[in-house]
């Protein structure tokens, strides 16, 4: 019995002081993993703040815009050129789920939206498979102008490689965290976003119709999908199991709070360190593959002292 | 237009609060139970028993499960699938443990083991709810799969790391195993979920239903007309892992045989969800009609091309399968949100009222 | 059996006998707090003996008056028998009717108790107590909202009942006592005192007597084979004779059940539950029926709605044919059987007339079409003709032999004969003894050898068969001589849907005029459906499109009384439509919803002027009584329409 | 009035939503078997009030007795359990549900039997539920709602849909009846007929009634007291005389008005 509680409260803080480098070796591939995580809970948040859909089909989303960009290019389409038709994919897939699901969903109870996008999950998974095969394939990194590699440095008493894609991932996620926020809190169109989130009257004062506004936050979502993806790709493979990792970003999304930017950034970082730091030092004790529920467990712990996220609004029940 | 309601009229309350009222629907109900018990079995061949009736039976009595959670007290769980293991795993031990023990005792066993762990998972579901909970959900759904992976003792140690369901037998004939018939597991199959049906509409029509829907439709209300949210939560949580369990069990000793941890994935447990939505949330006849039609649908689509001389590969099929599931859930949704059941209830309505439209 | 020797000459008499030859058959049912309650003959019977006894010691005695008050319940039912029990007199009065009215009736009957339903007739019942000298004592079956009120004078039945049932329990003598009240019911006693609707007139008290009224409905339950397995909804006014004669009376012979509905709103829907063997309504029930089947239609789909007049008109081609027994050919037959599974059984189905044996209508004329409608598809409908001086029949329509224009042959027993000047006259077994207090009117009402005058112009058919024009006194003339039957008349305009009253003038004019009011449902579903706004009753009555389709009807109307002889030279040259409904509150109707056309005339006077004076718009201001019981004007322009009447059906086409 | 034994007495409460105050330090008491209403404008922290009644809100100050009882923290099914029950400004029906279940549902905290016998649907279940159809069966009755017994409640008119929520609360059998706006929405027809039912259940069944209402014209008629609350602080409490002809309850509210 002490034994056990030995190796699981004392043991992987003796490692990780031990063995510094492994440390910030595990803290840096989580900070990765939490960046893209918090990317995908972007997408999320996007759409529920605009439209109020939980968008259960955000992960889907990524694997495939960034499906059809590889594909694209493995048929023979130049990188460039493959990454601007997932774009154009993307808008498209936003004006049919605006006029397919959410024009003739308005006004139904959340829950249906929610269901909906369920469908549009499976609709993905089966048309991605049908045109480019359930196979991995890989991203071409190199046309994309994306870095390969590593940089190794020496410090904390050994060896600390980062890959230069994961760094060039972190970039782009923050490039593009940061470009979210000023596109939200500096532009009309954001600025429209962001009220009809509380109330459509007033974004149709802004003069832009509710539907457009759909198709604008659904396509952006898609676009930071596609990035995802890439990235993700780049670091693995681009396949349908990329999909259980976009389900990670709901528990993200718990712990930021479905509606709060900065709490899917921080709930990223959590969930992805965490993730890391609990797989590689207590994983073992129960014989690994615990980063499969870890994020969850995390969040729900967190969850249960408060129920409305991190950065979520805190809810006052009317009656 | 089938329905004479003329001079049916109740003289006491017991008649008025009945399930069935309608003489009709009584006729009906029995005459579907004439048609699963002897007409079936009689007269059903070897692929319609052991490949459709089987699997329709149990997904059923799953989805009738995860109705009481989702549909009738308004708590999404994406985890169904992952009791579902439960159920199987806690029989598969309890069976190997207790040889000796009749194997549909360890079955219905089995579903307690799987409510004590939903109750378990459902605690949260006090103070999260909606997305948030339906999220939590995913956490049983991770942690449980994981646990059929990484925990030997669950498969008896076992090298496939799956398990595999020996011959039992009951009163003198195989009921599991490869040398059970089909028929003999169909009517195992069929006498559960007819019964646990039967208790299923009992408990929704009572008082225990009614606090179940309250909660559902508008939880405050319910609290300040004395109805305790988390015992009435947590017991949906358990009556509904009671059943998914059991169905669960169903599943690998009625029907596959053997079982690996990935037949609970989270795609079973979407599969279910499907069910629930597309038959009819909050119903139970809608259960039965959501697992006849997520189940049947792909048999069809398999069928269609064949039928037709085209010739079309396995993961093609599987591919439109996906893709016509997905499409069929935003149909139903955008047409008729309540589902199957829905569609069900109307067509009585208008043959009650024929040749009135309403 | 000790009862078996005696005769069974009136009501408490048949009910014992009940008691004791079907005790446990059911007697009443009524749908109470969502289910049937039901009660068996003994049941019903010991219910009875123990009112009785209670109004006994109350002190009610043979000849005393007492007044029922409220709708349909077994309990008023029972009451009735109970006062019969005690050789009183019960006296129904219209739940519905204001307290001034009900006063009258109260005082002219000298009523000494009163039972009422629940607290709305109570309160009713207090407000006038002044003018009721006679009243000791006030009895009630629902006691909500009674219980703060002064119990000096008032007791619920329940506990009359109950502590009655436990004096008989309790001493034997009692309960002997109560035998020979039973016993001692003699067939020339007084047995009930209704009152009649008044659409000339007040109200006058019909005394019918026991034997008499026992022996007419045995008459009929023998005419139409009624039996202890038939049922019946009693949903009409305990008042009217039509309900005290076919279901009080009819059921206490035959031994059938009196299912009482829940409430008039339930009413269709009760009837549906119950499904009765026995129907009775007046025409405007059967057309405010047709008029929901119609509009109900409307909304079907176009292929069901295609299948639906599909099978109406082949029912209206041979359902009456197949109902008579008549030769049909088989192909029609088969057609017909594939309607009934299609389309009548289903329609009868949701209007809860698929157990029906016999079906009848009284009261009003009804349209020949309204009336082969519901024949058509199966429904065994038929006409009979009577009124409360006869306790109801006069006459019927036998199996087999029916005709919407003419009411029937004589019922069993009942002579009938024309006087010279047209009048309808009969002697029937169940015929009153006399009006209340009202010797002269009893006098003037009965001819010299005992023959009751109806009031009634008719004439007898080639088959047999009566048809009744007009009321006698209102059969006038038009200034140049041809005569004009303002009855005959509106009923026409009234068997169009959108049509609900007309009340037709011409007596002494140069031509006949009608005022008009629409159905609002049919006409709102009209207009709904052609894109007529509209924010009232008025505006919707005043609207040009309304009198389009309106005069399309009086149009119709003026074709068909081309078609006759008789009537050609009467047609309808001048109409309006009332910017109001005509209400029995407002005292334009009955209370047996009858129009009272000079009173009518009267109140509308500048409407009427307006008629006869060629001016195409007249105004008009009126009183209404609101549905709470206070009191507005309505007031507006009334728009006039003309029509050309149409050319008499020449001789050659005729012949 | 006075001389009534006090059912239910707030004191000094005050309540704030993250610094919002809705209440601030209001008094006052429910007597045994009055009609008590409470009036104001919009957003004087009327609904707040009977949320903290029933134990929904928690005041940060003051306290609450009910039935002579002091209670700290209370979470809403004690205060059901303690015969507290409610209506609410937005119907809040159970919508999937029809009148005969939604008014059952009432009789949540008085059915007792066991699961074991709800599986069956048979015995002790079977009779409970007989039993409290009846009960429910009386209210329906009551209420004059026979005709939409079995109608889902989410397809019924918004007057009718008061009246069964109204039901619902009577089924629990309340000692003090929270009535949130009852009449709102209404025509004068309906809402003659709810003060009427208002007043019976008063009156026949002895119910406290503490009632929220706009309609100036049926409160004064309906109540024995007001209470006057303008932006969360009480303004006048007293008779319906007393309130008409004070100067402060005519300026905040009545003036406005009328």
């Amino acid at each position: 019995m002490m034994h056990l509680l030995y190796q699981i409260f004392i043991d992987p803080f003796v490692q990780m002081a031990g063995a510094p480098d492994l440390l910030v070796q595990t803290l840096w591939e989580g900070f990765v993993g939490g960046m893209l995580y918090a990317l995908i809970a972007l997408g999320f948040v996007l759409i529920f703040k605009a439209s109020g859909v939980f968008n259960f089909a955000q992960g889907i989303m990524m694997v495939f815009a960034a499906l059809t960009m590889v594909g694209l290019y493995e048929k023979g389409v130049p990188a460039p050129l493959a990454l601007l038709l997932a774009i154009g994919v993307m808008y498209l897939l936003a004006v049919a789920v605006e006029r397919l699901i959410l024009r003739p969903l308005v006004n139904q109870p959340d829950i249906m939206l929610f269901m909906a996008t369920f469908g549009l999950t499976y609709v993905l998974i089966g048309v991605g498979e049908l045109i480019f095969g359930g196979s991995p394939k890989e991203v071409p990194t190199a046309q994309l102008g994306l870095p390969k590699g590593a940089y190794d440095i020496h410090a904390f008493g050994g060896l600390v490689s980062l890959q230069k894609i994961d760094i060039a991932a972190a970039l782009i996620a923050s490039i593009m965290v940061a470009a979210l926020a000023v596109f939200f809190q500096k532009t009309r169109i954001g600025r429209a976003l962001r009220a009809v989130a509380d109330d459509h009257q007033a974004a149709l004062s802004v003069g832009i119709s509710l539907n457009q506004i759909w198709v604008i936050v659904w396509f952006t979502a898609g676009v930071v999908a596609l990035a995802t993806g890439i990235m993700w790709g780049a670091r693995s493979d681009v396949s349908f199991s990329l999909q259980v990792i976009a389900l990670k970003a709901l528990p993200v999304l718990i712990l930021g709070g479905f509606t709060s930017v900065p709490g899917a950034i921080v709930g990223g970082l959590i969930i992805g360190i965490g993730e890391k730091l609990g797989e590689f030092y207590w994983g073992p004790l129960v014989g690994g593959g615990i980063d499969s529920w870890l994020a969850y467990a995390i969040a729900l712990a967190f969850l249960l002292f408060k129920p409305e996220g991190l950065f979520g609004e805190k809810i006052i029940e009317r009656i | 237009m089938f329905y004479r309601e003329v001079g049916q009229f109740k003289t006491n309350y017991a008649a008025d609060q009945a399930i069935f009222p309608i003489r009709q629907d009584r006729i009906g109900l029995a005459l579907i139970l004439l048609v699963a018990f002897i007409v079936i079995p009689l007269f059903g061949g070897e692929f319609l028993i052991a490949s459709v009736m089987i699997p329709f039976l149990v997904l059923a009595l799953a989805a009738i499960g995860l109705n009481i959670l989702v549909g009738y007290t308004g708590l999404i769980s994406l985890g169904a699938a992952a009791f579902m293991g439960v159920g199987a795993y806690a029989c598969y031990k309890l069976s190997t443990i207790f040889p000796e023990v009749n194997i549909v005792v360890w079955i219905v066993a089995s579903g307690f083991v799987s409510a004590a762990v939903g109750v378990l998972f459902g605690l949260p579901s006090l103070r999260i709810k909606g997305f948030y909970l339906a999220i939590a959900t995913l956490a049983a759904q991770f942690f449980l799969q994981w646990c059929f992976q990484r925990v030997p003792w669950l498969y008896n140690y076992n090298t496939s790391g799956a398990i595999e369901v020996p011959t039992h037998t009951l009163f003198g004939v195989p009921v599991t195993g490869a040398s059970a018939t089909p028929v003999t597991r169909y009517y195992v199959v069929l006498t559960i979920v007819v019964g646990m049906t039967w208790v299923a509409a009992n408990l929704v029509h009572g008082r225990i239903g009614r606090n179940w829907m309250a909660v559902r439709d508008m939880d405050i209300a319910a609290q300040l007309m004395g109805i305790r949210l988390l015992p009435a939560k947590l017991l949906a949580f358990a009556v509904s892992s009671f059943y998914v369990g059991v169905a669960g069990a169903l599943m690998v000793f009625m029907w596959l045989g053997a079982a690996e941890p990935e037949a609970f994935n989270i795609n079973q447990s979407f599969i279910l969800l499907f069910m629930v939505i597309i038959g009819g949330l909050g119903s139970l006849i809608g259960s039965f009609l959501g697992a006849a039609l997520i189940h049947i649908l792909p048999i069809i689509v398999r069928m269609v091309p064949d039928a037709l001389g085209i010739p079309i590969g396995a993961a093609t099929v599987e591919h439109l399968t996906f893709i016509i599931t997905g499409a069929m859930i935003i149909f139903f949704l955008v047409v008729e949100p309540h589902g199957l059941a829905r569609l069900w209830a109307i067509a009585k309505q208008k043959l009650r009222v024929w040749p009135f439209p309403y | 059996m000790a009862n078996a020797g005696r005769a069974c000459d009136t009501f408490p008499k048949l009910m014992r006998m009940h008691a004791a030859e079907r005790s446990d058959r059911p007697a009443f049912r009524h749908k109470d707090r969502g289910v049937w309650r039901t009660w068996s003959w003994r049941q019903a019977y010991d219910n009875v003996r123990g009112l009785a006894e209670g109004l006994r010691e109350a002190g009610v005695v043979h000849g005393d008056k007492i007044a029922i008050v409220g709708a349909n319940r077994p309990m008023l039912y029972w009451a009735v028998t109970a006062a019969q029990m005690l050789r009183a007199v019960p006296v129904p009065v219209y739940a519905d009717a204001v307290a001034d009215e009900m006063a009258f009736v109260l005082e002219n009957a000298d009523v000494k108790v009163a039972i009422a339903q629940d607290q709305e007739q109570v309160d009713k019942l207090l407000s006038i107590r002044d003018r009721l000298p006679h009243l000791t004592r006030i009895y009630y079956d629902e006691d909500r909202g009674l219980s703060d009120y002064d119990h000096t004078d008032l007791q619920s039945l329940e506990s009359l009942m109950a502590a009655g049932s436990a004096a008989l329990q309790k001493d034997s003598g009692l309960a002997r006592a109560m035998d020979a009240s039973i016993d001692h019911g003699a067939a020339d006693d007084a047995s009930i005192m209704l009152y009649t609707s008044g659409t000339t007139g007040r109200s006058k008290g019909v005394v019918l007597a026991a034997g008499r009224s026992v022996a007419a409905a045995r008459d009929t339950v023998a005419f139409d084979h009624l039996n202890d397995q038939d049922s019946q909804l009693a949903y009409l006014p305990l008042a009217w004779v039509g309900d005290h004669y076919m279901n009080y009376a009819q059921a206490y012979v035959a031994g059938s059940c009196i299912c009482c509905p829940e409430g008039p709103d339930t009413v269709q829907d009760d009837l549906r539950e119950i499904g009765p063997s026995f129907y009775f309504a007046p025409p405007r029930v059967f057309e405010s029926m047709l008029t929901r089947v119609t509009i109900r239609m409307e909304d079907a789909g176009a292929l069901k709605k295609k299948m639906f007049d599909h099978f109406i008109a082949h029912a209206r081609r041979w359902g009456e044919s197949i109902l008579n027994r008549q030769p049909v050919p088989l192909a029609a037959r088969l057609h017909y059987a594939l309607g009934e599974a299609l389309v009548y059984g289903p329609l009868k189905n949701v209007l809860g007339f698929s157990n029906i044996r016999v079906a009848y209508t009284a009261g009003e004329a009804i349209g020949a079409d309204l009336f082969s409608f519901y024949r058509s598809i199966g429904l065994n409908l038929k006409q009979l003709y009577g009124q409360t001086e006869a306790f109801l029949y006069v006459t019927a329509h036998p199996d087999g032999a029916i005709r919407a224009e003419t009411v029937g042959l004589p019922a069993p027993n009942v002579h009938i004969r024309i006087a010279d000047d047209g009048e309808v006259q009969f002697k029937s077994p169940g015929q009153f003894l006399h009006y209340y207090k009202e010797a002269e009117k009893t006098a003037e009402t009965l001819t010299e050898d005992g023959y009751v005058k109806t009031g009634d112009a008719g004439f007898f058919e080639e088959d047999g068969q009566l048809r009744i024009l007009d009321r006698a006194k209102d059969v006038g003339k038009l200034a140049n001589g041809v005569i004009f039957a303002p009855k005959y008349i509106e009923n026409k305009l009234k068997f169009f849907p959108n049509i609900k009253e007309a009340v037709a003038f011409g007596d002494q004019k140069d031509f006949v005029t009608a005022m008009l009011n629409i159905e609002l449902t049919a006409v709102g579903n009209w207009a709904e459906r052609n894109g007529v706004s509209y924010a009232s009753y008025q505006e919707l009555a005043g609207h040009p499109r309304v009198y389009e389709l309106i005069k399309g009807h009086v149009d119709e109307v003026n074709a068909a009384l081309a078609r006759e002889p008789r009537m050609a030279g009467a047609q309808i040259s001048r109409f309006l439509i009332l910017p109001k409904e005509l209400d029995a509150d407002d005292g334009e109707l009955t209370r047996t919803q009858k129009v009272r056309r000079s009173f009518i005339a009267e109140r509308y006077a500048p409407l009427a002027a307006g008629l006869y004076d060629g001016s195409e718009i007249a105004d008009i201001s009126t009183e209404v009584t609101f549905e709470d019981g206070r009191k507005g004007v309505i007031s507006g322009r009334v728009r006039i329409a003309d029509l050309s009447p149409h050319a008499p059906a020449s001789k050659e086409r005729a012949a | 009035m006075s001389e009534r034994e006090t059912l239910l007495s707030v004191s000094n409460v005050s309540l704030s939503f993250g610094g919002v105050k809705a209440i601030s330090d209001v008094s006052f008491n429910i007597a045994k078997g009055e009609i008590r209403a409470i009036i104001g404008p919009n957003g004087a922290g009327k609904t707040s009030m009977l949320n903290v009644i029933n134990g929904f809100y928690h005041p940060q100050q003051g306290q609450i007795s009910f039935n002579g009882v002091m209670r700290k923290r209370m979470k809403p099914y004690e205060a059901a359990s303690q015969g507290i029950a409610r209506t609410f400004q937005n119907v809040a029906l159970f919508k999937g549900m029809s009148t005969l279940d939604n008014i059952l549902a009432g009789r949540a905290l008085k059915m007792h039997k066991s699961f074991f016998w709800q599986m069956f649907r048979y015995g002790p279940a079977l009779d409970e539920e007989i039993e409290h159809r009846k009960f429910c069966e009386e209210i329906i009755d009551f209420l004059e709602i026979e005709h939409i017994r079995k109608a889902p409640v989410g397809s019924l008119p918004y007057g009718l849909q008061k009246r069964v929520e109204l039901g619902r609360a009577l089924a629990m059998e309340p000692t003090l009846l929270l009535l949130d706006e009852p009449m709102a929405g209404m025509n004068l027809e309906e809402k003659q007929d709810m003060s009427r039912f208002i007043i019976d259940v008063n009156q026949h069944y002895g119910t406290t009634v503490a009632l929220i209402e706009h309609d100036i014209g049926v409160v004064m008629d309906l109540s024995d007291r007001i209470v006057v609350l303008e932006y969360g602080h009480k303004i006048a409490d007293g008779t319906p005389d007393e309130v008409k002809s004070d100067q402060k309850v005519i300026d905040a509210y009545l003036g406005v008005a009328h």
